[in-house]
C-alpha cells in the first residue's frame, strides 16, 4: 500500500524542467502511476467499443485498425459541438499562470502535468490537423502528427488530471483544462482505451443503479446495519422507506456512503436528520447513486447513468429531489442535469416541508443539496444541536473541487460545521474555497493502482491539513464529497495520519438533539463523546 | 496580497469611497492649480514656500518615526513591538508618499519633475533629500511587504531583509536630517540657520510620529479585532514621553540663545509668532494654543500613571499632535521667511484651494495607508486566528 | 451560428471600431498642410533658403532649437554657423520669425495636421502676423 | 547620400551629431537679411566649423561681470524709473501689483535694502533714500548651490544665469536667496504685460526669474539696458580687471554691499 | 533554438521593407499593398475566426464558480465571481477583460522544508501584462493623430496625459517606455523561467518580438531618426480615404514600422493574438451560474440508451419482493 512509498522520497520534488522538449519525450508507464485498463466485459455492458484485454505496458494497445480517423472524426466532431474545447484550442497564449496550479505537478513536478502542457499534448495535434498555420509551419507553430505514442501520453495525462478546474480558477481566458480533459478522455473511449476503476462502476451503476453493484435486497441488509447502529448509539430505531410512491422528497446520494467508513456515518446523519425531522421522504434502489462515473467517461455516458434521477423521481411521483453530499454527482446534477435529461416539468419547485423555505436557486433542476437544506434548517432553528458533543474534534473544512469550482457552495457547509460543533480552523488561504486543492484523487483516479500518484497530487490537500493539524491541533477533516470521504481517509493515512476524514452531516448527527434519545456516551462512530480524561479536548 | 484591499466589510468600503469622493473634490482645485499656477496659494514673493512644504516637512518626521519601532525591535530584540512594527512602517510608506506628493504640488512646473533626475545637481540638498525619500520609500516598501508576506507563509523572512533593516534605521534618520540641511543651510534666514535644527527635527519626529501612529492604532482598534498589545503601547507612549521632552527642549535652547544673545534677527522670528512683529499678530494665539497643548501633554505624558490611562493617553498624544503639528508642520515654514531681506513680516496665510490640495494628499496618504493596514491586518488576523 | 444575436452585435462593435478611421474622415476635406514662404522677408530673398537644408528643417527643426537654447542660455554661444558655412544668430524670434512671420501659416500647418502641441508659445512669442504677410 | 542613409548613420555616430549632413546645403549666395549684430568678417576669419554653435566675436568678456550703483547720481524719481523701465520693457517684466510680484531691479528705500546698516539716528533723508536693488550676481550664490536641476547656475563671466527651460518652480533658490532678487511667476506674466516685445521671450508660470546683467545683450557685445539708461550712474565692468570702471570707481569711492556677513560675495556695489 | 528562429523571422521581417524600399523601390508595395492587405486580412480573418467560433454551440452551462453561489437569501452572494444574472456576468467580464481579474489572482508556490507549501500572491506576470495591454491600447488611440482630420479632442486630452512629464523633445510618452519594458519583461520571462520556457512555442515568442520591434522602430522614429511625420499622414490619410499615394521621402524606417504592423495584423487572426475575441466566447467566464435556476438547452441533445426501471425491476424482482420492496408488476 501507500506504506512502501517513502515520504522523503516523494518530497524530493524536481520542478526544473527536462532539456529535451517535451514533444521528445514519449510516456513510460510505471506501476502506480496508471490504472488499469478496463476490462472487456464493462466496455461491452456499455455498449463502449473495441473491448479486449490489453495492459498499458504493452507494446501493441490493439487500437481498431483506423484509430487515426476515428479519433480525428471524433474531434472534428466535438470541436463543432464545443464551443469550449474549439476556443480553448485556439486562445491559449502559455502565459504559464497555471503552471504551479495543479496538484499532480506541486507534487510530482512531471511538467506535462502543468495544466497548459497537458492542454498542449491534444493542442498539438489540433494544430496539426485542424489549422492551416500548423499544417504549413508544423512544428515551428507548436503542431505536430498524432501518432500512437501520442494516444499513450494521452492516456497517460488525461488519466492524471482530476478534472478539479483549479488551474481555470487562474486563467486569463477562463480555459478549463476539465474541459480538454474530458474531451481527451472521450476521444480516448472512442478507442476503447478507458481504465476499470471508471467503467466498471459505470457498467454497475447501469445496472444495479449504483457503483459497487448492490443489488436492491444487499442494499436494505446494509441499512439494516446503518439503522442497528444508530439504535445502539441513540436509542431510537428508525424505519426509513424505499421505492415508496407518493412521498414528498426523492433522496439520491452517493452509494459509497452505504458501506463504507467513514462515508457510512455521514448516511447515517442523513437518516437521523430525516427521522428527527419527520420529514416525508424516500430512498430509491434503483436510483441507489448519486455519483456519475459518466462524467469521467463521456458527456454521452452521463446522461445515460443520470437519466434514472428523474426517471425515479417521475416514477414514484415525488415532488422535489434532495441530494446527499458529494462532490463529482452535483458537477452533474449542477451543470449538466436538467439540460441533459430536463426539462423536469413533472416535478415541483422545491418548498422546504419543515421551515417552508422556497429554494429558489434550484426552482428549473428542482433537485436542493442536503447542505442548503441544513444550513435553512438551522437558520430557522428548526433542529436542536448540542455542538458540545463534537468538542473533542477540531475540525477543518475541505472544500470539494466540484462543489466549489462548478457550483460555489461555500458558505452553507460552514455555516453548519459552525453550528454543530465549537471547533472549526480553516486552512490557510489559498488552499480553501475556489483555490481549493483536489484530493488527488478525483475523476476517477482514485484507486489503489494509482496509489503514487494519489499520493503526489493529494500532497498540497494534505500539506495544508498538516499545517492546521500542527498549529490548531485539528483532528478531523471535514468534507462533503463521498470520494474525498474515500481518497482524503488514505491520503491522511500516509500524509497526516493523526487526522481522521468526516462528513458534515456525521457531525450534524453527532451533534443533533433527538425527541426521545437515550444519553449520549458515544458518538456516532462509537467512540467516547469524550476523550479517557473524561474532559473535552480543547 | 495586495487582493486583500479588495475584500473588505461595508464600512471599509464607505471610507474608501469617501476617500476617493473626497479625493475628487480635492483633484479639482489641482486642477485649477495646474491650469492657473500658484497664484491661487497664499504664498508669494516673500513667503515662498508655504502650507504643502510644511506638510512635507511635518511628514518627513512622521515617516523617519518608524525607527522608534525598528531600532527597539530589531537591534534589541524587543518582542513586544512585534505586533506593532508592520503598522509603523506601513505608515511610513504613506508619509513618505505624501510627501513626495506635497513636493510635486509645490511645483510651479510638475511636468518637469524628472528634471531633478535627469539633471542631478549634487550639491543641492534637495536633490539628496529626493535621493533619501525614494531610497526610504523602496526600503520600507520591501521591508515591509516581505516581512508580512513571509509571516502569511508562516516562513521565517528571506536572509537579504536583515541587512536592509539596519540600513533603514540609519535611513530614516538620513532623511529627517537632510530635510533639516533643506532650511539649515540657508543664509538669510536666521529662524531656520541652526546647528541643532536637525536634532529638533527627530525630537520632533519622535514623539509625534509614533502619537499619531498609536492614535491611528487606538482608531483602528475600534474596527477590528487585531490588537497591538498593552505593553507595546506602554513602551511606544513612553518614547513619546522622552522625545516630547526633549523637543520641548531643544525650542527652549533655541529660544535661550535668541534672547540671551539678544540678536535681533534670531530673536525676530520668535517675536513673530509669541507676541507678534510690527504690529502681525496673526500667528500668535496658534502659538500660545501649541505651547499650551504642549505643556499639557508633558503633565499627561511624563507621570507613568497618567500615560498608562487610556483616556489621558489619548488626550495627551491628541494634544501632542495638534501642538507638533502648528509648530513644525506650519509656523516653522511661516516664520522662517519672517523678517524677510527687507526687515520686514510678510503674512502668509493658506487659501482655501491650498488647504484643499493638501487635504487632498492628505486624503491619497490616508488611502495608501488604509490599503496598506488593510493588508496587514488582514494578514496578521488570519495568522493568529 | 450560436447565441448569434450577442456575437454579430460584437462582431458589429469590433467592424465598427475597426473601421473607424475609414468613416470618420468621411465627407472631410482632406487638407493638406501647405507652409506658405510667403512673407515679406523671404520674398525679398533672391535665393530662398532656409539656414539648412528644407529636408534637415522639416525633419531636425525642434532638435535644432533646442540645441540652440541650450548653446545660447548655458554656454553664451549665439551663433551658428550653417553646413553651408552662414552665420547665424540662434534665436527663435530674431532669426526664424524674422522670415516666418507667418506663424499661423507656416509653423501650424504642420503642427496641426500632425496633431503637434509645441509649447513653445507659452513664453516665446509668436510674431505679430502682419496684414501683408503670408495672405496669399 | 540620401535622407534615410543620413538618418542610419546617427544611430551609428552620436546621437547628439544633427549636422551630419554636410553635403546637403548647395549653393548659397543670398543675402539674409536678419537682424544679425554681429561681426561677420571676424566670424569668418576664426575659421569656424560647420554646423558648430559658436559666440559672437563681439561679445563682451569679462572674468567677473559687477556693477556699482553710485547712489549719489540718483537725484530725481526719473533717474530711477529710467533704469527700471529700461529693463522692464525688454525683459518682458509684468507688472503685477500683489506681493506675487515679478522683480528684475526696483528701488527700496535705505532702511529696506540694508537694514542691519541703519539706526535710529541716522539721517532722516538717507534712511528714506531709494536704493536700487538689483540681483547680486553673487560670486558664491546660495541659490545656484540649492538649485536641483542646475536650472540657475554660475556663466563663466560671474554671471547668475536662470534656464527657464529647465526651472521646476521649486522656489528653493528663493529661499535661499538672502537678498529677495528672485521673482517666481505665481501665474501666466502676459496679462500683466503692457506692451510685449516679441524679441525676448515671456516666461511661463511656474518658473522663477530674476535680473541676469542682460547676460542676452553682453553675448551681442551690448552693455546691459539700465547700465545703458543711466546715463553713468550705473558702472559696469569686469571686476578682474584693475583698469575697468568699476574697479576705477571702487577704488575711489567708499561702497558698501548688502549683507557682506553671510558670505557670497554680492557683486553689485553701493557708493553712498 | 525556438529563440533563435523567433529572433531570425522578425529580423527577416524588419529586413524585407529596407531592402524593398532602399533597393527595390518598392514603396507601393509595402505602403499600399501591404497594408491594404494586411488590413482585410486582419478583418476577414477575425470576422471568420469569430463565426467559426460561434458555430460551434455551448452546449453546456460550464462557468468556473469563484465564489459564493446564489443560494438561500441570507447567505451573501459573491455577484461578481459566481454571477447569477446578465449584470454579474457583465461585471465579471469587465473585470476580467478590463482589469485582468483572474491573472490579478496569480500565486507562486513555493515548496520548502518540512515539506511545507506556501502560495504567496504574485502580481508581477498582471502588472506587466495589464501594462502592456492597457499601454498598446492608449497608443493605438494615440495614433488616431494619423488617421483623422481634425482631430478629435479627446486624442490630444490622451496625449497630453501621457506626454505629461515633459521628458526630452519631443515629449517622451510614459505609454512608449511602459509597452517596451512591459514586452521586454514578458520576453526575459519566458525565456528566464525553465517551465515557461519548457511550454514555449515559437509562435509565442514571435509576437511579443515583433511587437517589441514595432514599438522599437516607432520610438526610434519618434526620438532619434525622425521621418517625415507629415508623409506619413499624407500616406494614411489617403490609405483610409482609398485614394492611396506614398509621398516620397518618408524615411525607410517608417515602412519597416508599416510592415511589422503589417505583419502582425496579417498574422492575428491565425494567431493565439486571438485571445482578444476569444476572452469574450470562453464559456467558463460568460456565462451565469444558474443552472439550477434557468434550464440550459443543448442544442443537439440526443436520446441515449438508458437502463429503464422496467428493465431493473425485471432482473431483480425476486430478490426485491424477497425484502419486502414494492414492485411495479407482481
Amino acid at each position: 500500500m501507500a506504506e512502501e512509498l517513502k515520504k522523503e522520497e516523494l518530497v524530493k520534488i524536481q520542478y526544473k524542467p527536462p532539456k529535451k522538449d517535451w514533444m521528445d519525450t514519449p510516456v513510460k508507464f510505471r506501476h502506480g502511476t496508471y490504472i488499469y485498463p478496463a476490462k472487456a466485459k464493462n466496455l461491452q455492458y456499455l455498449d463502449l467499443p473495441n473491448p479486449r484485454e490489453w495492459s498499458p505496458v504493452d507494446e501493441d494497445w490493439k487500437l481498431p485498425e483506423n484509430w487515426k480517423e476515428i479519433v480525428l472524426n471524433g474531434m472534428k466532431e466535438r470541436l463543432d459541438k464545443y464551443r469550449s474545447f474549439k476556443v480553448f484550442m485556439d486562445i491559449c497564449v502559455r502565459c504559464g499562470a497555471c503552471a504551479d496550479k495543479c496538484h499532480f505537478y506541486i507534487g510530482g513536478g512531471d511538467p506535462k502535468n502543468m495544466p497548459v502542457l497537458r492542454a498542449e499534448l491534444i493542442r498539438s495535434v489540433y494544430r496539426g490537423n485542424f489549422t492551416a498555420a500548423g499544417k504549413i509551419l508544423g512544428r515551428i507553430n507548436g503542431a505536430r502528427d498524432l501518432t500512437k505514442d501520442v494516444i499513450k501520453e494521452w492516456f497517460s495525462y488525461f488519466y492524471q488530471c482530476t478534472e478539479c478546474r483549479r488551474c481555470s480558477v487562474f486563467c486569463p481566458y477562463g480555459i478549463d483544462t476539465a474541459e480538454i480533459t474530458m474531451m481527451g478522455r472521450e476521444l480516448l473511449t472512442l478507442l476503447g482505451v478507458n481504465v476499470n476503476w471508471i467503467l466498471e462502476p459505470a457498467a454497475n451503476c447501469y445496472r444495479t443503479g449504483n457503483h459497487l453493484g448492490i443489488q436492491p435486497h444487499a442494499l436494505m441488509d446494509m441499512f439494516e446495519m446503518m439503522l442497528d447502529d444508530i439504535k445502539d448509539r441513540t436509542g431510537i430505531k428508525i424505519e426509513p422507506t424505499f421505492n415508496r410512491k407518493g412521498a414528498e422528497i426523492l433522496f439520491i446520494t452517493p452509494s459509497a456512503d452505504f458501506f463504507a467508513e467513514p462515508g457510512m456515518y455521514t448516511c447515517m446523519g442523513y437518516l437521523m436528520l430525516f427521522h428527527e425531522l419527520g420529514l416525508d421522504y424516500t430512498w430509491s434502489t434503483y436510483a441507489s447513486e448519486g455519483g456519475n462515473f459518466g462524467l469521467f467517461t463521456s458527456h454521452e455516458m452521463i446522461k445515460r447513468l443520470n437519466a434514472k434521477m428523474y426517471a425515479e423521481a417521475k416514477r414514484l411521483g415525488v415532488k422535489w429531489i434532495l441530494g446527499g453530499e458529494c462532490g463529482h454527482m452535483w458537477r452533474v446534477v449542477h451543470q449538466y442535469m436538467d439540460t441533459l435529461n430536463g426539462p423536469a416539468d413533472f416535478l415541483q419547485e422545491p418548498v422546504s416541508p419543515v421551515t417552508g423555505t422556497k429554494f429558489e436557486n434550484a426552482k428549473s433542476t428542482k433537485m436542493v443539496h442536503i447542505a442548503e437544506f441544513t444550513a435553512d434548517l438551522i437558520k430557522n432553528k428548526k433542529i436542536k444541536l448540542d455542538p458540545g458533543r463534537n468538542d473533542k474534534l477540531r475540525i477543518t473544512f475541505h472544500d470539494s473541487c466540484n462543489p466549489a469550482r462548478a457550483m460555489g457552495i461555500f458558505e452553507e457547509p460552514r455555516y453548519i460545521i459552525k453550528n454543530v460543533c465549537n471547533n472549526f480552523f480553516e486552512m490557510p488561504e489559498n488552499t480553501t474555497r475556489e483555490q481549493t486543492f483536489c484530493c488527488g484523487g478525483g475523476a476517477g483516479l482514485g484507486t489503489d493502482e494509482m496509489m503514487e500518484t494519489r499520493m503526489r497530487g493529494g500532497m498540497p490537500r494534505a500539506n495544508a491539513v498538516q499545517y492546521v493539524h500542527e498549529k490548531y491541533g485539528v483532528n478531523r477533516l471535514s468534507c462533503m464529497c463521498a470520494i474525498d470521504r474515500a481518497t482524503l481517509t488514505t491520503l491522511m493515512e500516509y500524509w497526516v495520519p493523526d487526522v481522521k476524514v468526516t462528513g458534515i452531516h456525521e457531525l450534524v448527527a453527532n451533534a443533533l438533539v433527538m425527541n426521545g434519545e437515550k444519553e449520549r456516551i458515544v458518538d456516532i462512530r462509537g467512540e467516547p463523546l469524550k476523550d479517557e480524561k473524561g474532559e473535552n479536548h480543547v | 496580497m495586495i487582493e486583500k484591499a479588495f475584500y473588505g466589510s461595508k464600512k471599509y468600503w464607505i471610507w474608501v469611497a469617501f476617500l476617493l469622493a473626497f479625493l475628487g473634490v480635492c483633484f479639482h482645485f489641482y486642477l485649477l492649480q495646474l491650469r492657473e499656477g500658484l497664484t491661487i496659494t497664499g504664498m508669494s514673493r516673500n513667503v515662498s514656500w508655504g502650507l504643502y512644504i510644511a506638510q512635507f516637512t511635518y511628514l518627513v518626521g512622521v515617516a523617519a518615526s518608524a525607527v522608534m519601532l525598528v531600532i527597539p525591535y530589531y537591534l534589541h530584540h524587543y518582542k513586544a513591538f512585534s505586533r506593532m512594527m508592520i503598522l509603523g512602517e506601513f505608515m511610513a510608506i504613506a508619509a513618505v508618499s505624501m510627501c513626495m506628493l506635497f513636493i510635486f504640488v509645490d511645483l510651479g512646473q510638475p511636468m518637469r519633475v524628472m528634471n531633478v533626475i535627469l539633471y542631478p545637481q549634487l550639491h543641492s540638498v534637495m536633490f539628496w533629500d529626493m535621493s533619501v525619500l525614494s531610497g526610504y520609500l523602496v526600503l520600507n516598501l520591501l521591508i515591509g511587504w516581505t516581512t508580512l508576506e513571509a509571516e502569511r507563509k508562516d516562513a521565517p523572512p528571506p536572509s537579504w531583509v536583515k541587512p536592509l533593516i539596519y540600513l533603514s534605521v540609519v535611513w530614516a534618520i538620513s532623511i529627517h536630517t537632510v530635510t533639516a540641511f533643506l532650511y539649515a543651510g540657508l543664509p538669510g534666514r536666521p529662524y531656520w540657520l541652526s546647528a541643532i535644527m536637525a536634532a529638533r527635527f527627530l525630537a520632533g519626529a519622535f514623539c509625534s510620529g509614533p502619537a499619531i501612529l498609536l492614535l491611528l492604532v487606538f482608531f483602528v482598534q475600534k474596527f477590528v479585532k487585531y490588537r497591538v498589545g498593552d505593553e507595546a503601547i506602554k513602551a511606544l507612549s513612553k518614547i513619546v514621553a522622552y522625545a516630547m521632552s526633549a523637543n520641548v527642549f531643544f525650542l527652549l535652547l533655541e529660544i535661550f540663545t535668541a534672547f540671551y544673545s539678544r540678536i535681533p534677527d534670531d530673536m525676530n522670528a520668535f517675536r513673530y509668532l509669541f507676541v507678534g512683529l510690527d504690529g502681525h499678530t496673526a500667528l500668535v494665539p496658534a502659538m500660545w494654543v501649541s505651547a499650551g497643548l504642549s505643556i499639557v501633554s508633558l503633565a499627561l505624558l511624563i507621570p507613568p500613571q497618567f500615560r498608562d490611562n487610556t483616556k489621558l493617553l489619548t488626550i495627551a498624544l491628541v494634544s501632542l499632535v495638534v501642538a507638533t503639528w502648528i509648530d513644525k508642520g506650519f509656523s516653522l515654514i511661516a516664520a522662517g521667511f519672517v523678517p524677510n531681506p527687507f526687515d520686514r513680516v510678510s503674512v502668509y496665510l493658506p487659501t482655501f484651494p491650498e488647504v484643499m490640495i493638501a487635504l487632498g494628499v492628505y486624503t491619497i496618504g490616508l488611502l495608501i495607508l488604509t490599503i496598506l493596514w488593510k493588508v496587514a491586518l488582514s494578514v496578521k488576523e488570519k495568522s493568529i486566528a | 451560428m450560436y447565441n448569434s444575436g450577442k456575437i454579430i452585435t460584437g462582431l458589429v462593435l469590433f467592424l465598427g471600431v475597426v473601421t473607424m478611421p475609414f468613416w470618420f474622415n468621411i465627407g472631410k476635406a482632406d487638407v493638406k498642410p501647405d507652409p506658405s514662404l510667403d512673407t515679406p522677408v523671404i520674398r525679398q530673398m533672391k535665393v530662398k533658403h532656409c539656414i539648412e537644408s528644407k529636408q534637415f528643417m522639416i525633419d531636425n527643426h525642434m532638435e535644432l532649437l533646442n540645441a540652440w537654447r541650450n548653446a545660447v542660455v548655458r554656454n553664451n554661444k549665439t551663433i551658428y554657423v550653417s553646413t553651408a558655412g552662414q552665420y547665424f544668430t540662434m534665436s527663435l524670434e530674431d532669426t526664424c520669425f524674422h522670415c516666418h512671420s507667418n506663424e499661423k501659416q507656416f509653423c501650424d500647418q504642420c503642427h496641426t495636421y500632425a496633431n503637434i502641441q509645441p509649447y513653445c508659445w507659452e513664453c516665446h512669442v509668436k510674431p505679430v502676423e502682419e496684414a501683408a504677410n503670408g495672405h496669399r | 547620400m540620401d535622407i534615410d542613409k543620413r538618418k542610419f548613420l546617427k544611430l551609428v555616430g552620436v546621437s547628439g551629431a544633427l549636422w551630419v549632413g554636410s553635403r546637403l546645403a548647395g549653393g548659397l549666395s543670398s543675402v539674409f537679411n536678419i537682424r544679425d549684430r554681429f561681426d561677420k568678417q571676424a566670424l569668418a576669419d576664426a575659421g569656424y566649423e560647420v554646423g558648430t554653435m559658436v559666440p559672437d566675436p563681439g561679445e563682451l568678456k569679462a572674468k567677473q561681470w559687477a556693477m556699482a550703483i553710485d547712489v549719489r547720481q540718483f537725484k530725481t524719481p526719473e533717474d530711477y524709473t529710467r533704469c527700471i523701465q529700461a529693463c522692464d520693457k525688454i525683459h518682458n517684466i509684468p507688472d503685477i501689483t500683489t506681493q506675487q510680484d515679478i522683480k528684475w531691479i526696483w528701488e527700496e528705500p535705505y532702511s529696506a535694502a540694508f537694514p542691519e546698516q541703519h539706526n535710529q539716528y541716522m539721517e532722516a533723508a538717507l534712511k528714506s533714500t531709494p536704493i536700487l536693488l538689483l540681483c547680486n550676481q553673487c560670486e558664491f550664490p546660495p541659490c545656484v548651490r540649492v538649485c536641483p536641476t542646475g536650472a540657475t547656475f554660475k556663466r563663466q563671466d560671474g554671471i547668475v544665469m536662470m534656464d527657464y527651460h529647465r526651472c521646476i518652480g521649486c522656489r528653493y533658490c528663493m529661499a535661499a536667496c538672502p537678498y529677495g532678487s528672485r521673482s517666481f511667476n505665481f501665474k501666466d506674466p502676459r496679462p500683466y504685460i503692457k506692451k510685449i516685445d516679441p524679441a525676448y521671450p515671456t516666461r511661463t508660470k511656474g518658473v522663477v526669474e530674476k535680473c541676469d546683467f542682460c547676460a542676452e545683450r553682453l553675448d551681442q557685445g551690448l552693455m546691459p539696458a539700465c547700465v545703458e539708461a543711466s546715463k553713468g550712474a550705473l558702472i559696469f565692468g569686469d571686476l578682474r580687471d584693475p583698469d575697468s570702471d568699476v574697479r576705477k570707481v571702487l577704488s575711489t569711492n567708499f561702497s558698501i554691499r548688502r549683507k557682506p556677513e553671510l558670505g557670497t560675495q554680492p557683486n553689485v556695489f553701493y557708493i553712498l | 533554438m525556438k529563440i533563435v528562429v523567433a529572433f531570425i523571422v522578425v529580423l527577416v521581417l524588419a529586413a524585407l521593407p529596407y531592402a524593398g524600399i532602399q533597393y527595390a523601390g518598392m514603396s507601393t508595395v509595402f505602403g499600399i499593398i501591404i497594408p491594404y492587405a494586411a488590413v482585410a486580412v486582419f478583418i476577414l480573418g477575425v470576422v471568420y475566426r469569430i463565426v467559426k467560433w460561434a458555430r460551434s454551440p455551448v452546449p453546456f452551462r460550464i462557468p468556473t464558480t469563484c465564489g459564493q453561489e446564489k443560494s438561500l437569501p441570507w447567505i451573501k452572494q459573491n455577484k461578481l465571481d459566481n454571477p447569477s444574472g446578465t449584470a454579474g456576468v457583465l461585471g465579471r467580464m469587465a473585470l476580467e477583460i478590463l482589469c485582468f481579474r483572474s491573472l490579478f489572482r496569480n500565486t507562486r508556490t513555493e515548496l520548502r522544508e518540512g515539506p511545507r507549501l506556501s502560495y504567496a500572491s504574485s502580481v508581477w506576470l498582471w502588472l506587466a501584462a495589464i501594462a502592456f495591454h492597457w499601454s498598446f491600447l492608449i497608443i493605438l488611440i494615440r495614433h488616431f493623430r494619423l488617421f483623422s482630420q481634425p482631430v478629435p479632442h479627446f486624442i490630444n486630452v490622451v496625449e497630453n496625459i501621457d506626454g505629461f512629464l515633459q521628458i526630452g523633445v519631443p515629449t517622451l510618452y510614459i505609454t512608449d517606455i511602459l509597452l517596451l519594458a512591459a514586452v521586454l519583461y514578458l520576453f526575459i520571462r519566458r525565456v528566464v523561467l525553465p517551465q515557461v520556457r519548457y511550454i514555449s512555442l515559437v509562435a509565442d515568442y514571435v509576437p511579443l518580438l515583433l511587437i517589441f520591434g514595432i514599438g522599437l522602430t516607432g520610438v526610434l522614429m519618434r526620438y532619434f531618426f525622425r521621418v517625415n511625420v507629415i508623409g506619413v499622414k499624407e500616406l494614411v490619410m489617403g490609405l483610409i480615404a482609398f485614394k492611396p499615394h506614398v509621398p516620397a521621402d518618408i524615411g525607410t524606417l517608417f515602412f519597416i514600422h508599416l510592415f511589422l504592423i503589417a505583419t502582425l495584423f496579417a498574422y492575428f487572426p491565425f494567431s493565439k493574438l486571438m485571445h482578444l475575441g476569444g476572452v469574450f466566447l470562453s464559456p467558463t467566464r460568460n456565462l451565469a451560474n444558474n443552472n439550477r435556476m434557468v434550464r440550459h438547452i443543448n442544442p443537439w441533445n440526443y436520446p441515449v440508451h438508458v437502463h429503464t426501471y422496467a428493465e431493473y425491476e425485471d432482473e431483480f424482482r425476486d430478490k426485491m419482493k424477497a425484502v419486502g420492496l414494492p414492485v411495479e408488476k407482481e
